[in-house]
């Protein structure tokens, strides 16, 4: 069944909450207000979040992940090469001398960390990404724009809908 | 006095602030011809010294260490207010800083890679360089991670690139706002590969958020690691004036008060070249004033503290260079240092001269030359007056070369960062937006429970 | 395989590498330049290996102390030079001066061919011509005439010379040493019957210098340098006393363990009181001694020479306790218009103590008077330029002298040297001297050279020592000053010296005809001259000198001079170890070398004592006139604590005006401004009676010197310790 | 395989030098310098020059500090405000005291200088990036640094005056750090030698030049572990530990009466020379 895209432009944002409650509360036929609905908003409103629902961050296990293996890597390495350096014996200082390693270590830490973060973020974020279908640079001005993915059919419902939480503009994809 | 004008309309944020990315004023021709000449006298001083041998530096055989170090921790520290703005506060909602972190992100960038070029041109074999990096070799040759200056090249490395990262991840949503919004051309294309697709979806702005705060929180230690540990390479060492428990923390507020110095400079410089007035609001002003003022005064009982440690103690050696810098031939610029680091910033105690641009403009930059001057005064007396009295030296004068390249550094500084204000937003259009929507919800809110308790008042 | 082998073939084939990395360091880089001087290392000579050193004994010739030297050869080229062990003067330790003997054979500004001056322009000549010129400028002067101005010279080279004036018929044969203790030979001859008895440190419990520079620049500094450590050790357990008198610190004086500053020109006075302390002291005296000594009390001796009474007691209980001791004299005392008397005075302590025979004792002789060293002196230099001045010398032949340098400008040396018809300086360089001479004949450094050494001061017998060469010549125009002399006395007696090819030649013959006095048995000519070269000494045991202990008392010292107001400063011309007359200024690893005590290099300075100089408001590195009678000089200030405070000093053998890249330019010359006042006795230039007045001429520099800005302090710091005896014990040390 | 190694041998790599070890095996160079004998005649100084290959950089160059002399001579005056220093002046010859727990070696960021496995502080020039660090850590001060290209410069080894290089040391170009070496070519040069007949050094096999030429024989040099050398028997008689920063007879009431110390001792960088104090007579 072919599917197709509408995007509605809101310029309040309690108008654009109010159409994606409802939207959530009504069951259309091809529409699955979790995987099909987007929201696009110029600014990072965590009402966004509380109101799309709960959706899980995993950026975190990534950091995790980078930091901890951030500093073993680094310990490894920098003591490995110590105790493979043929002339080492510096300063009566033990070959592998714990104080200058730990502060190497921890400098690991934090750069994996920080790497694997953004790495995580790419991922998780879906980044780079392809444009959607529909997009309006209203959206990177002062407007909120939800985005849908909807059966053919169902598309006048929605229109429906945004036109009465007063959506400036609706998009629709190109018929195919 | 409000931070910034809640009525604000979004779409004149984007215009006024992408105009800074165009058309430029003559002004700007004038500043980056001007930095570039600046920077070419650094270039010559380098190609001559290159040649001849670091002699010509006029540095000497206990004195072997001048104005390129100093000048390199003056550097490392100016970096540090970009974390502080961006990370600290971003970790206390202090939303003050949306509309000021950016350039100051940059600052920190520009400032690590011109501190970078003092490390490269105080080698006395710059073409060997790379011996000081981990590369794996079939000789099993690594370089001794024992010594501070390899921290150093690491803690930098890590700090220059997370700093970078966190600069641009955080210039994601803006760099989309600049491809929707500037006419076709290079720069569209620029923006449009470095905004990476990004469309303010609810997905990209929840990863965006943790991802953000992760890094500021990584940010934090590492700055803090950073400069405590160019202060190892001094505190490290069993020499007097050097050898002391306190640096690290010494270092740290010095970079940090520096680092805020140089944010009021630019600040003043930005507001003015780019007519940011409306957002790099006299209010903000007070507040980085106000935080430049708490910090100057960390900074003058660190200094303190360890003058009376050095004081208190049993090391002759350590109090006599103490006393070398108050009377000795370095005499001028430690009272300099003095004066300017810790009398100067009095000024920003009163009310009025907080907000007094031209008063504001001249002691920020005497708070630099104050900062510039303490980094001079660690490292310059130790060797004039070390722990070997028969190398004493008190003649050593650092050459035209070595004052060129200090000179030339901020030719290199300005030029960076005069590019990057003509390329990249230099104020956070997302953030401001979230600043103003955040205010005005605030105050709506103000406005209703003040209604409320008016209502109950009237009862 | 023929072990006959020829010492010359070796130097022929050494020569050629020596040569090979000359060309490669001159930039011939195609391999055809120069090919006839490749050595193949695929077929190298025996003695080459390429990689591997090989050590030759020669002896040094910085100065004329004899040291034995062992050089360092590789690849044709001499390396360093080192001390050769079994040398009874040096036992196998050298001096910073010796050293440098390398940069003197590889000076860049060594004279490489033979000039003659035309006008006031030069060019340069073939030996053949210069020999013929020589010859042609000898005809029809007669003997007296002629003038030959050497500075000290002994052994084989002695001999030719000598034969070379009887051809010429001249006697004029005039030794010219610019620092000389001539006046202490003279009052050695009255008191001891020698001129140069030898002198045991190591078995003295005191030694009493009057400014002898022992460890400096005195008679045979590296062999008495080891007899102090010795002293040091101790006899008997008992370490050894240093006490040193002196109006300006020596580096002797800076070892010293009490170092007593005397009024300039007062140490005869000092001596004759010591004499009178150590009689009240309970020394029995002799009569005669003690009449004369009877004026000088501790009182009226203190006053006179600044040496306080408790230091006067102090020292002759002392002298008196522990004996035997050793009392000598330096410069310092015999540098004055009395100096003779001042030595007598000093003498008469040593013979008072009973020093004689135990710590002064007999030297030996050289059995062979015709290589025996004839020293100079001073007034070598006096008689020549006054037979210049009057026109008694037409032509004039220098080797091994500066006069132009190091006389005083007073004298006229310079001006008085035009008015010979002909002068020829033997020379390394283009000193002062060589510039005014007509011909300049470029000499073999000491390294390139053969001879043969005898020191004036010898330790245990005679010690003849053997100078070979130790690589191939330089610089192909240069000659030996042996052939030098044989080529010219060819031209006046070839009979005779045809036979020899050379002046090695001569060397081998000459010693070979004395072969049963050296060795022990009648050896093969080849195998005794190997052995020789081998060893680089000849050891022969002399003939022991008579020691005589005749106590002078006909001693007459004159009363303290009062102030000048004039000219209030007494000049003190120090004299370094390194740079001595300024013969060797032009070696840079000397004048890089910081003077011992103030530290400075590369320049002159005026040292003054702090006390004087605030009274003045001098401070260090302000630019002094100082101004005598006679000239004036401009010196860098440095403020010296060892120095009296009516006395300033110039250090010698800086100053050059010419002499190459190292020396010219660098410092001044007080050689210039010394009065022309002469020893009563000897005729002797007196070095110390100079008065100068000092004036600040408002300018300042930087001195150039190691001392930090601490001054030599140690502040606090335990660095440098010191202890005193009572508090150390030395008898378990290793 | 780096790690492997590291676990298999990780008490080795924990070991503390030289404290835990006994890691002078059959060598430990070391120096003791008698102040009583010394004269500060400077010849120490010039046969360094002559077999070190030391540039000698000229007046201008002295002025600004940039002498390369790795053994100089220190001249102390008394500083108790005496008039005339009538005990004399103090002499004392400094050059790289080849620290046991050298400052130098554990800042340098490429490792240019280590400690050898007989004892010596080794700094290997072409390794050396010119970071000075090593200097600015030297309590000493006796690393001296290539401010110029010295073997290019003009008067420093002019035409002929390049023969007398020594072939067995490099000329170091500018940007490198250099100093005392304890004459490590001659020590090798003497253990290679040697080694063909089986044995290891006998005292006095080998010397270095400034001991070699000291016309007072007041530096002593060789092979501490060897109970039969001079130097281990000067050390052991003055009851100088090589591994402490507080020697046990200075701990003793009253002090010692031995004169053997060594200079900074109590920052703890084990300096390798031992120093034996003037002494002047109280008699007088």
């Amino acid at each position: 069944m072919s599917k197709r895209h509408l995007l509605a432009v809101f310029s309040n944002f309690h108008e654009a909450e109010a159409a994606v409650t409802e939207l959530r509360n009504t069951s259309i036929k091809g529409f699955d207000s979790n995987e099909d609905m987007i929201v696009k908003s110029p600014i990072e409103h965590p009402e966004v979040e509380e109101f799309l629902g709960d959706k899980p961050v995993y950026v975190q296990w990534f950091t995790l992940f980078g930091a901890l293996m951030g500093g073993l890597l680094g310990f490894f390495l920098i003591s490995g090469a110590q105790a493979n350096f043929y002339a080492q014996i510096k300063g009566g200082k033990p070959i592998v001398p714990f104080p200058p390693n730990f502060v190497l270590t921890y400098e690991m830490f934090i750069l994996g960390g920080v790497y694997i973060t953004v790495l995580g973020f790419l991922i998780c974020a879906g980044l780079p990404a392809k444009r959607s279908p529909l997009y309006t640079s209203k959206v990177s001005e002062d407007q909120i724009a939800i985005l849908v993915k909807t059966d053919e059919e169902s598309a006048g419902v929605l229109k429906a809908i945004f036109t009465k939480h007063e959506a400036l503009e609706i998009q629709e994809e190109a018929g195919k | 006095m409000k931070d910034i004008n809640e009525d604000i309309a979004w779409a004149k944020i984007n215009t006024d602030v992408l105009r800074s990315l165009e058309s430029p004023r003559k002004l700007y021709w004038v500043i980056v011809f001007g930095a570039l000449a600046v920077f070419s006298v650094a270039v010559g001083c380098e190609v001559y010294q290159y040649n001849m041998g670091m002699g010509v530096a006029n540095m000497d055989n206990p004195h072997v260490w001048g104005l390129y170090i100093a000048t390199f921790i003056f550097w490392i520290g100016m970096s540090h207010s970009g974390t502080l703005l961006s990370a600290i506060l971003h970790l206390m909602h202090a939303d003050w800083r949306k509309p000021i972190y950016r350039f100051a992100e940059a600052m920190t960038t520009f400032s690590l890679m011109t501190a970078g070029l003092f490390v490269m041109v105080h080698l006395g074999r710059l073409w060997q360089f790379y011996y000081s990096l981990p590369y794996p070799n079939d000789r099993s040759l690594w370089p001794n991670f024992q010594s501070p200056l390899l921290w150093d090249a690491m803690a930098i490395f890590t700090y220059l690139s997370s700093s970078v990262i966190f600069l641009f991840v955080g210039m994601i949503p803006d760099l989309a706002i600049c491809r929707d919004h500037l006419h076709a051309g290079w720069r569209k294309k620029l923006y449009t590969v470095l905004a990476l697709g990004w469309e303010g979806t609810d997905r990209q702005w929840r990863n965006f958020r943790v991802t953000y705060l992760t890094i500021a929180c990584f940010l934090i230690p590492l700055a803090v690691s950073v400069h405590s540990i160019v202060a190892s390479d001094f505190a490290m060492s069993q020499q007097p004036g050097w050898h002391v428990t306190s640096f690290p923390p010494y270092f740290v507020a010095g970079a940090l008060y520096s680092g805020c110095a140089a944010i009021i400079t630019l600040f003043i410089i930005l507001r003015y070249t780019f007519k940011f007035e409306e957002y790099m609001t006299l209010a903000i002003l007070k507040k980085t004033v106000r935080l430049t003022f708490a910090i100057a005064m960390v900074w003058t009982y660190l200094n303190a503290v360890e003058f009376a440690s050095v004081w208190y103690s049993h090391d002759i050696a350590s109090k006599e260079v103490l006393i070398q810098k108050a009377t000795g031939p370095y005499a001028i610029a430690w009272w300099g240092m003095i004066f300017c680091g810790s009398v100067v910033p009095l000024i920003l105690a009163f009310k009025r001269f907080q907000t007094n641009i031209p008063v504001l403009l001249v002691t920020s930059l005497l708070l630099n030359l104050g900062m510039w001057l303490e980094r001079w005064m660690i490292v310059a007396p130790t060797f004039s007056h070390g722990i070997y009295p028969w190398t004493w030296d008190h003649d050593q004068w650092p050459s035209w070369v070595q004052w060129g390249m200090v000179f030339g550094s901020f030719g290199w500084f300005t030029l960076l960062f005069m590019v990057f204000c003509k390329v990249f937003p230099s104020v956070s259009m997302y953030e401001v937006k979230e600043m103003v929507y955040h205010r005005t919800l605030a105050s709506k809110k103000l406005e209703d429970s003040g209604m409320q308790e008016s209502g109950k008042g009237a009862h | 395989m023929d072990n006959n082998f020829d010492r010359r073939d070796f130097l022929k084939v050494l020569g050629w590498g020596g040569a090979a990395v000359a060309l490669s360091g001159c930039g011939n880089t195609s391999v055809e330049d120069g090919k006839e001087t490749v050595v193949s290392y695929v077929e190298a000579a025996d003695y080459v290996m390429p990689g591997i050193s090989v050590y030759f004994n020669s002896t040094c010739a910085q100065c004329d102390a004899g040291c034995s030297i062992t050089g360092r050869v590789r690849e044709g080229r001499v390396l360093k030079l080192e001390g050769n062990p079994d040398s009874v003067i040096n036992r196998g330790k050298m001096c910073g001066l010796g050293q440098a003997g390398v940069q003197h054979h590889y000076n860049p500004d060594r004279v490489r061919e033979p000039l003659l001056r035309t006008g006031s322009s030069g060019e340069t000549i073939t030996w053949d011509k210069a020999y013929a010129l020589i010859a042609e400028k000898l005809n029809g002067v007669s003997g007296d005439q002629i003038d030959f101005l050497t500075g000290t010279v002994s052994g084989h080279l002695k001999a030719l010379l000598g034969n070379y004036l009887e051809t010429l018929s001249s006697k004029n044969h005039y030794v010219y040493e610019a620092i000389s203790p001539a006046v202490q030979r003279a009052a050695n001859l009255k008191s001891y019957g020698m001129e140069m008895p030898r002198y045991s440190i190591n078995k003295a419990k005191v030694v009493l210098s009057f400014g002898a520079d022992f460890l400096g620049a005195w008679v045979s500094p590296v062999h008495f340098s080891q007899q102090y450590a010795e002293f040091r050790k101790g006899v008997d357990g008992q370490r050894g006393v240093l006490v040193q008198v002196e109006s300006k610190m020596t580096l002797t004086g800076a070892n010293a363990d009490r170092w007593l500053v005397v009024r300039p020109g007062t140490e005869g006075i000092l001596a004759l009181g010591i004499i009178n302390a150590l009689g009240v002291a309970g020394l029995s005296l002799p009569a005669n001694v003690s009449a004369l000594v009877n004026a000088y009390d501790k009182e009226r001796v203190s006053k006179d020479t600044g040496v306080s009474t408790e230091n006067l007691v102090k020292l002759a209980a002392m002298l008196k306790e522990r004996s035997p001791s050793l009392v000598l004299l330096g410069s310092a005392a015999e540098g004055y218009e009395h100096g003779s008397q001042n030595a007598a005075a000093i003498n008469l302590l040593n013979q008072v103590l009973g020093n004689v025979g135990k710590t002064v004792e007999a030297s030996a002789s050289v059995p062979f008077p015709q290589i025996a060293p004839t020293i100079g002196n001073t007034a070598g230099a006096r008689i020549v330029n006054n037979r210049l001045a009057s026109g008694q010398t037409k032509v004039l032949f220098t080797y091994g002298v500066n006069p132009v340098f190091t006389t005083p400008a007073e004298m006229g040396f310079k001006d008085n040297m035009a008015k010979a018809g002909f002068k020829v300086a033997f020379a390394h360089y283009l000193d002062e001297t060589a510039l005014q001479a007509d011909l300049v004949l470029p000499l073999d450094s000491a390294l390139e050279d053969w001879g043969t050494q005898v020191a004036e001061y010898q330790p245990d017998g005679v010690q003849i020592s053997v100078q070979q060469p130790l690589m191939e010549k330089l610089h192909p125009n240069t000659r030996g000053m042996g052939d030098i002399l044989l080529a010219l006395l060819k031209q006046r007696n070839p009979e005779t010296y045809n036979a020899f090819d050379d002046y090695y030649a001569y060397l081998r013959t000459a010693l070979l005809k004395n072969k049963p006095q050296f060795a022990d048995s009648g050896a093969d000519d080849d195998v005794f001259w190997n052995g020789l070269l081998g060893s680089g000494i000849i050891n022969v045991s002399g003939n022991l000198n008579k020691l005589s202990d005749k106590m002078a008392v006909d001693i007459n010292l004159p009363a303290p001079v009062e102030k000048d107001s004039k000219y209030p400063f007494n000049l003190i011309p120090s004299v370094s170890a390194h740079l001595r007359d300024g013969r060797h200024t032009n070696q840079p690893w000397l004048q890089e070398s910081p003077d011992p005590l103030t530290t400075i290099v590369w320049d002159s300075w005026v040292e003054i004592h702090p006390k004087k100089a605030a009274e003045l408001g001098i401070v260090e590195g302000d630019i002094l006139q100082v101004e005598s009678k006679s000239g004036s000089i401009k010196a860098q200030a440095y403020l010296f604590p060892g120095i009296h405070p009516d006395a300033v000093s110039i250090p010698l053998g800086r100053g050059h005006e010419a002499m190459g890249r190292y020396a010219k330019g660098y410092g001044v010359n007080p050689f210039h401004i010394l009065n022309r006042v002469f020893d009563r006795e000897t005729g002797e230039l007196a070095m110390h009676e100079t008065m100068v007045s000092i004036s600040k001429v408002g300018k300042r520099v930087i001195v150039v010197k190691d001392e930090g800005a601490a001054g030599g302090h140690q502040d606090g710091r335990r660095i440098a310790l010191s202890v005193t005896s009572d508090q150390v014990d030395l008898s378990e040390e290793v | 395989m780096s790690v492997t190694n590291l676990l298999e041998n990780w008490a080795e790599f924990r070991h503390t030098h030289p404290v835990d070890d006994v890691p002078h095996d059959p060598y430990k160079w070391a120096m003791s310098i008698d102040m009583d004998t010394c004269t500060g005649c400077n010849a120490c100084s010039v046969a360094c020059y002559a077999e070190n290959n030391l540039p000698v950089v000229g007046k201008d160059r002295y002025e600004h500090g940039q002498a390369m002399h790795w053994m100089r001579i220190e001249r102390y005056w008394p500083e108790d405000g005496r008039e005339f220093p009538d005990q004399g002046a103090q002499f004392l010859p400094m050059m790289c005291q080849q620290c046991e727990a050298a400052p130098c070696e554990t800042v340098c960021p490429v490792g240019a200088t280590n400690h050898t496995a007989d004892g010596l502080n080794s700094q290997a020039y072409n390794r050396c990036i010119g970071s000075r660090y090593c200097s600015a850590n030297c309590p000493f001060k006796v690393r001296y640094f290539n401010w110029y290209d010295y073997p290019t410069t003009e008067n420093v080894w002019p035409a002929e005056m390049t023969m007398q290089l020594n072939p067995d040391i490099t000329l170091r170009g500018k940007g490198v750090m250099e100093k005392c070496t304890f004459c490590v070519q001659r020590i090798r040069a003497g253990e290679r030698s040697v080694k063909n007949e089986g044995r290891i050094l006998r005292d006095g096999e080998v010397q270095t030049a400034c001991q070699q030429v000291c016309p007072t024989n007041a530096i002593t040099f060789g092979n501490l572990v060897d109970p039969d050398s001079r130097v281990h028997q000067q050390w052991k008689a003055q009851r100088v530990e090589l591994t402490v920063d507080e020697q046990e007879k200075d701990k003793e009431e009253g002090g010692s009466d031995l004169r053997g110390y060594r200079i900074l001792e109590e920052l703890r960088p084990y300096p390798s020379v031992m120093y034996l104090e003037r002494v002047r007579e109280s008699a007088i």
